[in-house]
């Protein structure tokens, strides 16, 4: 029984990883000559040739895509077409820089956001609520790289507290993990609260108080588990952002991050480098949904029954 | 005699459960061969110990889910396949009145909408006479069109009630499985409710399964009562005659220990031990462990329900012919 | 009598009880925006494109341009109104789609679960692991670009989300007894899952949409970089944004507007979802 | 004994765009700021704090043996980073096949047949395949470089060419070390850590980055002013102005003009730049239904304001240049020559006369590539737009959505470089019969081919220079094949207190002299 | 004596619509009330309202003390050791009442460590003990088991089970067996009067069945419409009902044995909470009423030393009852 359960969800995530290979090759190959966006515009028609002919980029696009998942079987990712490096290389190079900011960020954003929305549903209504949630709407709504660049100007500009931009200390990371969290905290709060809404009208929190547990303790221990489970599913959305989802805020900050990498390489029609970082994101999606889809029956027993055909 | 409209032959139903997340599954046999046959017109009571697959059994006469084994036969043909079109169709004419009246009811609806919603499922009437409809429904249970426009939340428990029982008569339909209906209403009520049905059985001759605790209400309302006791009917017959004479030593306890007003627990049969458990179903007659003249035989043999007299069945050893009668 | 009283009740539904102030503004806002939208050209006090090479990055308050001018000396004011039509019809469009499209698969997956499930699951795993730029890059190389085409593409923008919300909540709604008393009723599961099981999960599907809502319009302009979507000179307000963000320090203003915009008319939207999943919900009321 | 020279972190847009060094595979822009003049040096250099004309750099002097050849005198003393000495064998080494051409055969072998001695790649270290390409679009006809001693090498051309000192000079005729070459494991390990002989020497490239250079105090031109040198690459233009702002970097490069003053309004800072050797054009595909008859394509030209672009996109910092030509061309410079008149008037009666309807032309449009792209774009489509031409914007993501054939490619932007001084490098590389322009199919002109190939094997200085003056009036007056817009420039911000010159070019000089702190 | 409980002039509102009008009961320690009527008549509202348990937008006013003190409004400390500790409550709807989330063994624990201060093993045995106690079978193992995985009659003891795990002085009842077979309901009743008479608890036992009601309580109150009609011992109720509506009420209840009839059903329904007629609440269904029911509400007077009704009309339908015509 478990064992099948294991076996289709597994069958599906690499179902899905097969197909986000290969759209992105499909499309990635149809919509632009990586040799032109490479080599620039200026760049003699010969040289373009030679390029093309190098990579194979003059083959009918079958025969790429049945080389580029030959290739895989071979364990072979395939390499940069702007330096010949190996692909999985230049991302994995990136990736700590990236989970350096994109995991503090996570923490943050939960330790920021879930409380404030169950403060603010627990507040329903008042002035306290009425600011939280204006904030977090603010907080989603202003793009990041304006919040961004605001953090710089006062903090860095203006005050000179903190670096703008770079990588060199954990200084360096503070303003970039601040922008990250703050979005956020901000869609977690919204979330929370009207998860936490629900669940406070439910009888058994009338029940919990009419045991004469405190108030605070009816809260954490009875209506927290439940709102958690709307809660994990955005969770679970957020975790699939960790690898590639901080573009904006490693531009702004020139943090050399996956992101970053991710749009470069997409610009340059770089296939592999793309290729690899979809792999990663795809996979660490697919393990988050799995986790989810877990942590919905560990947080809600009514679902462990039916998780068995789920 | 004219053909039963409903003819259950040894259906049995179990359920899988769980323990913990990744917890081997037990069967519980929530129902186990159970046979019953309601004539048209006729109302069957159930009665039993909590947890002995009434509700089970009432939802599989519905065909709202399927028995593991067995067959039900609804005027003469087998139930269609649930979700079928046809099995929707067939919803117009049985009804369920279910157990919990708040979980039955959309709490984002306000509750006229919910008494209507039968009607425009089917397509029955048009609005006006729809509107008109659950405006009579709403008078034959008792309440008043300000009610309908209230939200299932802002009613009391026996308000919700006659919603629920107003929603199932709305297509008048023939056949309808009630799930404790009257639990929750006071007796003022509870006898509104239970002359409502009788008048609708009378008027429309509804086939009745009346699944209840309250022997008092299944006696005034059933022509036959079934006791069940884990999952099998241990004694069946006529409603005057069962609670006047309860054969088996299960429906006898039973009917002591229904408390009156001004009879103060004279005589009471109070059993002693653990309800049963339906996982682990003890051998032999599952009332054994708890029964007070309970035989060696009755731990290792399963008794089969035979007929005692004319009109009754009862399955246990003890009861066997005309001697036991007697010491009844 | 009860003909009256039903008539009572029925109007007392109708007409709503006290709106909240907030919720008043927050309409009277997207009022505002709808007929803006409606009537932009006519308002505008100057047309979009017009340029006027000497009078770029004017301040507002300037005396011909109250909200100052770009980089191009184009009104900001005037772009600002063609803007907010341009991005309502894309951001209103495309939110519903991905609300609609979701909400169904959702449904869908939790209706028919087996095969079905696994493939929308395996749908949403597919979206939200690929970047939007790809999947732009794909709409623009396989089909062009239009509008009509560029609301349809953001709608694929967040439906994975609905979806997978929808999903979970319709299956455990489904599991409770007033979906089972519904559909003992006789019910097609259409009606279950849109009369009853929707208005029960609305809630936390119209935070969604309020998320997806700024989202959206911000996305917007960054697809138009891409040659997808509105082109210049057509002007929006996530493109208002996006240019106007290199001139954050230098002309703020030529972001400042269109950015305002938006979160005031997101508050707008999230005030008015907040009250409409609360007035959905009688329990709180 | 301590080191107290200054660093400096320098934040650009982007550090180079093929992640290597190595100046026959990296052809950008960009890489000419980090190449030039801190890492690679030629045998002939130019002025980059004067107007790039010809000086020595490590050939000392230079002299004609005939039109064919070129016989180059090499300083001697240099010290490339790695301690070696400069000789004549890096130099030939530098033009080898291993290294420069590959397979790839000069374009008319005939007139010369000692290649023997060039040896062939070797494997393990390919080249990659668009190097040998490259070096051949830089040396067409090169077909051996001989050392004549230790400290002199001979240039042995195919075909007579006036241009060989002008392409010694260019960029990718830079000279490297042989042994660093030769001990490195991989094309790429050498690429990414080239050993040249340049004042500053690579201690680290991270590609998409930075890149750190450091002073290589052996420098034959005195000893560099600066201990390190770190360029960082830093996307957005907010953060390059907030960083130098904050006094994190010490230059904030690629900032466009409308920033200027907004800069400048802090009086400890300035913007220092101008023009560099880059002219922005309007490109016609001649094949396009409307565009074919040559006088829509002349009302274009005079549609437009182009003084009016400069003075406020461009803030007046740079300026219309006399055509596709530079003044450093010298003597092959036609001062006489200029832009189309802008004169709405003449324009409407050419669409008149060409019996325009007002169809829309489509005009394929990338976001920013080029300075100003999309705000020009915008401001040109208005002009048009004045004159009775339908211009429609039609955005794409990358050159080839622009360059794709097709019924509806007609206007695009493009910009065109000169890489040493003469038209060969720009109107015949880029328009003439083997450039981008007539490669992709947008336009060609039988007449303007002869003369390409003429000016290319030409060694009449003053036929070539009216067979250019001729190309000239048929690329931009008679059968426009595109119109140009204005010369490009590129701004660098620093704080006041940083004494140093930017060149009339993307390279940044960072050598004795030329930075005090 | 003290009264345990005094509630006096318990009125709530909800939105502006009144469901208790005035509702006055005095309990006293080890005392068993009964508390019947109308369904919808407030009988839980009542208990919800005393103990702070009704929703924000409820209007409530009156006086509700525990021992002479006021725990209406009280702060939320304060309430919170009378909740469970002082007063239990098993509440109606016991099903969706429980945690779905929350082992049985964590809902239970939580009650005793907060009311018994008990820890550790001595915790876990102690819940052992009271699911054994309403008759759960297998109680150790079902300890882990979630609510969803227990019978409806089940989870109603459960309920009882946490209840009595305060040890409280007044336990509230709110339809503790209506899922419970007659046997179970046995069983169960009987194990509410042990624990009251070991532990000297009071018992307010709210129930449709009279049966239930007239065998474990030693005084019932009738409400109706928001307010108590009649109090009295309950084999007096029973025997010899005063109000009108209690008399109907007793008049409804089938039999077990004897020749089937129609039940008679009080006629009429109940009035909207939101129109009040002026009078009794009762007139306009009652067969005795006469012109001054309709002038003012009654107030509940005494009758006897411990027998107290509203309604005018108690005498004459006392008679009535007893089939001595009136007038
Ligand atoms: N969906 C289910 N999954 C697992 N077990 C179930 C399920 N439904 C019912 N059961 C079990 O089957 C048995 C019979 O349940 P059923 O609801 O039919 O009892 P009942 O006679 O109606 O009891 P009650 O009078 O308490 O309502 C019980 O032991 C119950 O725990
Ligand atoms: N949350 C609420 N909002 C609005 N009205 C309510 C609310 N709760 C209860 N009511 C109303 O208050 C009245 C009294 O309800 P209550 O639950 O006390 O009745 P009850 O006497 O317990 O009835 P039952 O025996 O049916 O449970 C009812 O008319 C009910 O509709
Ligand atoms: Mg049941
Ligand atoms: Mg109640």
């Amino acid at each position: 029984m478990m064992g099948r359960y294991f076996a289709v969800r597994i069958g599906r995530a690499a179902l899905t990883i097969v197909l986000v290979v290969t759209f992105a090759f499909i499309v990635l190959r149809l919509s632009g000559d990586p040799a032109l966006m490479i080599l620039g515009p200026e760049a003699p028609p010969e040289v373009l040739a030679a390029f093309r002919k190098a990579w194979g980029l003059d083959d009918p696009i079958w025969a790429q895509y049945f080389d580029y998942f030959g290739a895989i079987a071979k364990g072979e990712l395939g390499r940069s077409m702007r330096d010949g490096r190996p692909a999985i290389e230049l991302v994995l190079e990136r990736i700590p820089a990236t989970l350096a900011l994109t995991l503090p960020a996570f923490f943050f954003k939960v330790a920021i956001g879930v409380p404030a929305g169950i403060y603010a549903a627990l507040h329903r209504g008042s002035a306290i609520d009425r600011a939280v949630m204006t904030t977090a709407v603010a907080g989603f709504t202003v793009p990041s790289f304006v919040l961004a660049l605001i953090l710089v100007l006062v903090f860095a500009v203006q005050l000179g507290w903190l670096p703008s931009g770079g990588q060199d200390s954990w200084r360096h990371a503070i303003l970039p993990i601040t922008t990250l969290s703050l979005g956020g905290a901000a869609v977690l709060a919204r979330f929370t609260r009207s998860a936490m809404l629900e669940v406070l009208g439910q009888p058994y929190i009338r029940t919990a108080s009419a045991k004469g547990l405190p108030w605070r303790k009816v809260v954490t221990s009875h209506a927290l588990p439940n709102a958690a489970i709307p809660t994990v599913t955005i969770l679970g959305f957020m975790v699939g952002t960790l690898i590639a989802g901080a573009v904006v805020v490693e531009s702004v900050f020139a943090w050399p991050g996956v992101g970053r990498l991710l749009v470069v390489a997409v610009a340059n029609r770089d296939l592999a480098v793309v290729q690899c970082i979809l792999l990663l994101v795809a996979m660490t999606m697919v393990t988050s949904n799995l986790i989810v889809d877990f942590l919905y029956g560990f947080l809600d027993p009514r679902l462990r029954a039916k998780g068995a055909h789920a | 005699m004219s053909p039963p409209l409903v003819e259950v032959s040894a259906i049995s139903r179990s359920y899988a459960m769980r323990s913990g997340m990744f917890g081997r599954a037990t069967a519980v046999h929530a129902v186990d061969g159970v046979s019953l046959a309601i004539a048209k017109g006729q109302t069957l009571g159930l009665v039993g110990e909590s947890g002995s697959g009434k509700s089970t059994t009432g939802r599989i006469v519905l065909g709202l889910e399927p028995p593991d084994r067995g067959e039900v036969r609804f005027d003469g043909k087998p139930m269609a396949m649930p979700a079928t079109a046809a099995w929707r169709a067939q919803r117009a004419r049985m009804q369920m009145i279910f157990q919990d009246p708040l979980g039955a009811l959309d709490r984002r609806l306000p509750v006229a909408t919910q008494i209507r919603e039968p009607l425009d499922i089917h397509g029955i009437g048009t609005p006006a006479d729809r509107e008109e409809r659950v405006r009579e429904l709403l008078r034959a249970v008792e309440l008043t069109p300000a009610h309908g426009a209230r939200y299932p939340g802002a009613l009391s428990g026996g308000q919700r009630q006659r919603i629920v029982l107003a929603r199932a008569l709305a297509t008048k339909p023939d056949f309808l499985v009630c799930d404790e209906p009257v639990s929750a209403l006071d007796v003022s009520i509870q006898a509104q409710v239970v002359n409502l049905l009788c008048d609708l059985q009378a008027e429309l001759s509804l086939t009745l399964l009346f699944i209840s605790h309250d022997l008092r209400v299944v006696r005034q309302i059933s022509n036959i009562v079934a006791v069940m006791y884990l999952g099998r009917i241990v004694e069946i017959g006529s409603a005057d005659d069962l609670f006047a004479r309860p054969e088996h030593p299960y429906t006898q306890a039973l009917v002591s220990a229904s408390p009156a007003p001004g009879r103060r627990s004279a005589g009471r049969i109070v059993l002693a031990g653990d309800p049963p458990n339906p996982a682990a179903r003890p051998q032999g007659c599952a009332f054994h462990p708890r029964c007070p003249r309970a035989i060696a035989r009755c731990a290792s043999e399963v008794p089969a329900l035979s007929a005692v007299g004319d009109d009754r069945q009862v399955a246990c050893h003890l009861v066997t012919g005309v001697q036991t009668r007697d010491a009844a | 009598m009860t003909d009256a009283a039903l008539k009572d009740t029925a109007s007392r539904r109708i007409s709503l009880p006290a709106i909240p102030v907030s919720v008043a503004l927050a309409i009277t806002w997207i009022v505002a925006m709808l007929v803006i939208a409606a009537f932009a050209e006519k308002i505008a006090p100057y047309g979009f494109t017009q340029l006027d090479l000497r009078n770029r990055l004017a301040a507002p308050g300037h005396a011909a341009h109250w909200l100052g001018t770009d980089e191009l000396g184009r009104d900001v004011l005037s772009r600002l109104l063609v803007s907010i039509r341009i991005s309502l019809l894309i951001a209103f469009g495309a939110t519903a789609i991905s609300a609609i499209v979701g909400t169904m698969l959702g449904f869908l997956a939790a209706h028919f679960r087996g095969a079905v499930e696994q493939l929308v699951l395996m749908l949403t795993d597919f979206q939200a692991s690929m970047p939007f730029l790809i999947m732009a890059l794909a709409v623009l190389a396989f089909f062009g670009n239009s509008l009509p085409l560029l609301i349809g593409l953001m709608g694929l923008f967040g439906w994975e989300r609905y979806a997978r919300i929808a999903r979970g909540l319709a299956i455990s709604a489904n599991a409770q007894g007033y979906a089972a008393a519904v559909r003992q009723l006789g019910a097609t599961p259409p009606r279950i899952y849109f009369r009853h099981i929707l208005p029960n999960i609305a809630s936390t599907l119209i935070v969604s949409t309020t998320l997806v809502f700024p989202e959206v319009i911000l996305m917007e302009s960054g697809l138009s970089f891409l040659g997808l979507g509105v082109q210049p000179p057509m002007t929006s307000l996530g493109n208002m944004v996006g240019y106007g963000r290199e001139y954050l320090t230098r002309a703020p203003w030529i972001m400042l507007a269109p950015a305002t915009t938006i979160v005031v008319t997101t508050l707008a939207v999230s005030v008015i979802g907040d009250w409409l999943r609360d007035r959905l919900d009688p329990t709180l009321q | 004994q301590g080191d107290n020279r200054p660093s400096v972190t320098i934040a650009v847009q982007k550090v180079t765009n093929a992640n290597v060094l190595d100046v026959l595979r990296e052809q950008s822009n960009v890489g000419e700021r980090v190449f030039f003049s801190s890492i690679w040096e030629g045998l002939i250099s130019k002025n980059w704090r004067g107007n790039l004309e010809a000086v020595p750099g490590l050939g000392t002097e230079w002299r004609r043996i005939d039109d064919q050849t070129v016989e180059v005198k090499l300083r001697q003393g240099v010290k490339f980073h790695n301690g070696d000495e400069l000789t004549a064998d890096d130099v030939v080494f530098t033009f080898s096949r291993e290294r420069m051409f590959g397979e790839s055969e000069a374009k008319n072998r005939s007139t010369i047949k000692a290649f023997e001695k060039i040896p062939t790649p070797r494997p393990g270290k390919e080249l990659p395949p668009d190097v040998p390409a490259v070096a051949r679009r830089i040396w067409p006809d090169l077909v051996r470089v001989d050392a004549v001693d230790k400290y002199t090498v001979r240039f042995y051309n195919a075909t007579p060419d006036v241009t060989i000192e002008g392409r010694l000079s260019r960029y990718g005729s830079d000279i490297m070390n042989r042994r660093a070459w030769e001990e490195s494991a991989s094309y790429l390990d050498w690429a990414r850590k080239p050993v040249t002989t340049g004042p500053y020497k690579v201690v680290e490239l991270k590609p998409d980055v930075s890149l750190t250079l450091e002073a290589h105090d052996e420098y034959w031109g005195g000893r560099p002013p600066l201990k390190r040198i770190r360029f960082l690459e830093v996307p957005e233009v907010a953060s390059r102005i907030n960083g130098l702002l904050s006094g994190e970097y010490q230059f904030a490069c690629d900032i466009p003009p409308d920033q200027i003053a907004g800069i400048e309004k802090n009086s400890a800072f300035e913007v220092q730049g101008g023009t560099i050797q880059n002219h922005r054009l309007t490109v016609f595909d001649k094949n396009h239904a409307v565009l074919a008859n040559p006088l829509v394509r002349r009302a274009f030209t005079h549609a437009i304001d182009r003084q009016a672009i400069v003075d406020s996109l461009w803030a007046g910092r740079t300026r219309v240049p006399k055509g596709l030509q530079w003044e450093f061309y010298g003597d092959m410079f036609n001062a006489d020559w200029n832009v189309p008149a802008y004169d709405p008037k003449l324009a409407q009666d050419l669409l008149k006369q060409a019996n325009y309807k007002g169809d829309p032309i489509p005009y394929r449009l990338l976001n920013n590539y080029y300075t100003n792209q999309v705000a020009t774009a915008q401001v040109l489509v208005e002009m048009w737009k004045s004159v009775g031409l339908n211009v429609q914007i039609e955005t794409k993501e990358n050159w080839s959505q622009i360059m794709e054939r097709g019924p509806a490619r007609a206007v695009r932007d493009w910009s065109n470089s000169a890489a040493f001084n003469d038209p060969v490098s720009s109107l015949v590389a880029q328009h003439g019969p083997n450039g981008q322009q007539q490669q992709i199919g947008e336009w060609t002109n039988a007449e303007l081919n002869k003369l390409s190939e003429f000016l290319e094997t030409s060694t009449d200085r003053a036929a070539r220079k009216k067979a250019f003056r001729r190309m000239l009036e048929i690329a931009e007056r008679e059968d426009p094949a595109y119109t140009v817009l204005h010369q490009n420039a590129t701004f660098t911000a620093k704080p006041k207190s940083i004494k140093w010159k930017a060149a009339p070019a993307f390279a940044m000089d960072f050598r004795a002299g030329n930075f005090e702190a | 004596m003290a009264p345990l409980v005094n509630i006096a002039g318990l009125s709530v509102a909800f939105s502006g619509v009144p469901v208790l009008r005035g509702v006055d009961l005095t309990l006293h320690k080890g005392e068993a009330l009964g508390l019947v009527g109308e369904s919808g008549s407030g009988k839980s509202v009542t208990w919800l309202a005393a103990l702070g348990l009704l929703p924000r937008h409820a209007r409530v006013s009156g006086k509700v003390t525990l021992e002479g003190r006021e725990i209406l409004g009280a702060p939320a400390t304060e309430l919170d050791r009378v909740r469970g500790g002082r007063i239990a409550m098993i509440f109606q709807d016991p099903a969706s009442s429980l945690n779905p989330v929350l082992t049985i063994r964590r809902q239970l624990c939580e009650a005793l460590a907060l009311h018994r201060n008990l820890q550790g093993n001595a915790l876990k045995a102690e819940a052992r003990l009271l699911l054994d106690l309403v008759g759960i079978p297998d109680a150790g193992r079902r300890l882990d088991a979630y609510p969803h995985e227990f019978s409806g009659g089940q989870v109603q003891r459960i309920m009882i089970a946490m209840a009595l795990a305060g040890n409280p002085d007044l336990l509230i009842a709110d339809e503790p067996t209506t899922a419970l077979d007659a046997t179970i309901q046995a069983q169960i009743l009987e194990l509410l009067s042990t624990v009251r008479r070991e532990l000297g608890m009071a018992l307010v036992l709210i129930s449709h069945d009279l049966g239930v009601v007239a065998e474990n309580c030693d005084r019932v109150a009738v409400m109706y419409a928001g307010r108590i009609v009649e109090e009295a011992p309950s084999n007096q109720l029973f025997a010899d009902p005063a109000h009108p509506y209690a008399q109907g009420l007793i008049g409804a209840l089938p039999p077990l044995d004897g020749p089937r009839r129609r039940l008679t059903a009080i006629p009429g329904t109940v009035p909207d909470p939101a129109k009040m007629p002026g009078g009794c609440a009762f007139a306009p269904r009652c067969a005795l009423a006469y012109e001054p029911c309709g002038l003012a509400a009654p107030s509940l007077a005494p009758i006897a030393d411990d027998r107290r009704v509203a309604c005018i009309r108690a005498e004459a339908s006392r008679r009535a009852l007893l089939g001595i015509a009136a007038e």
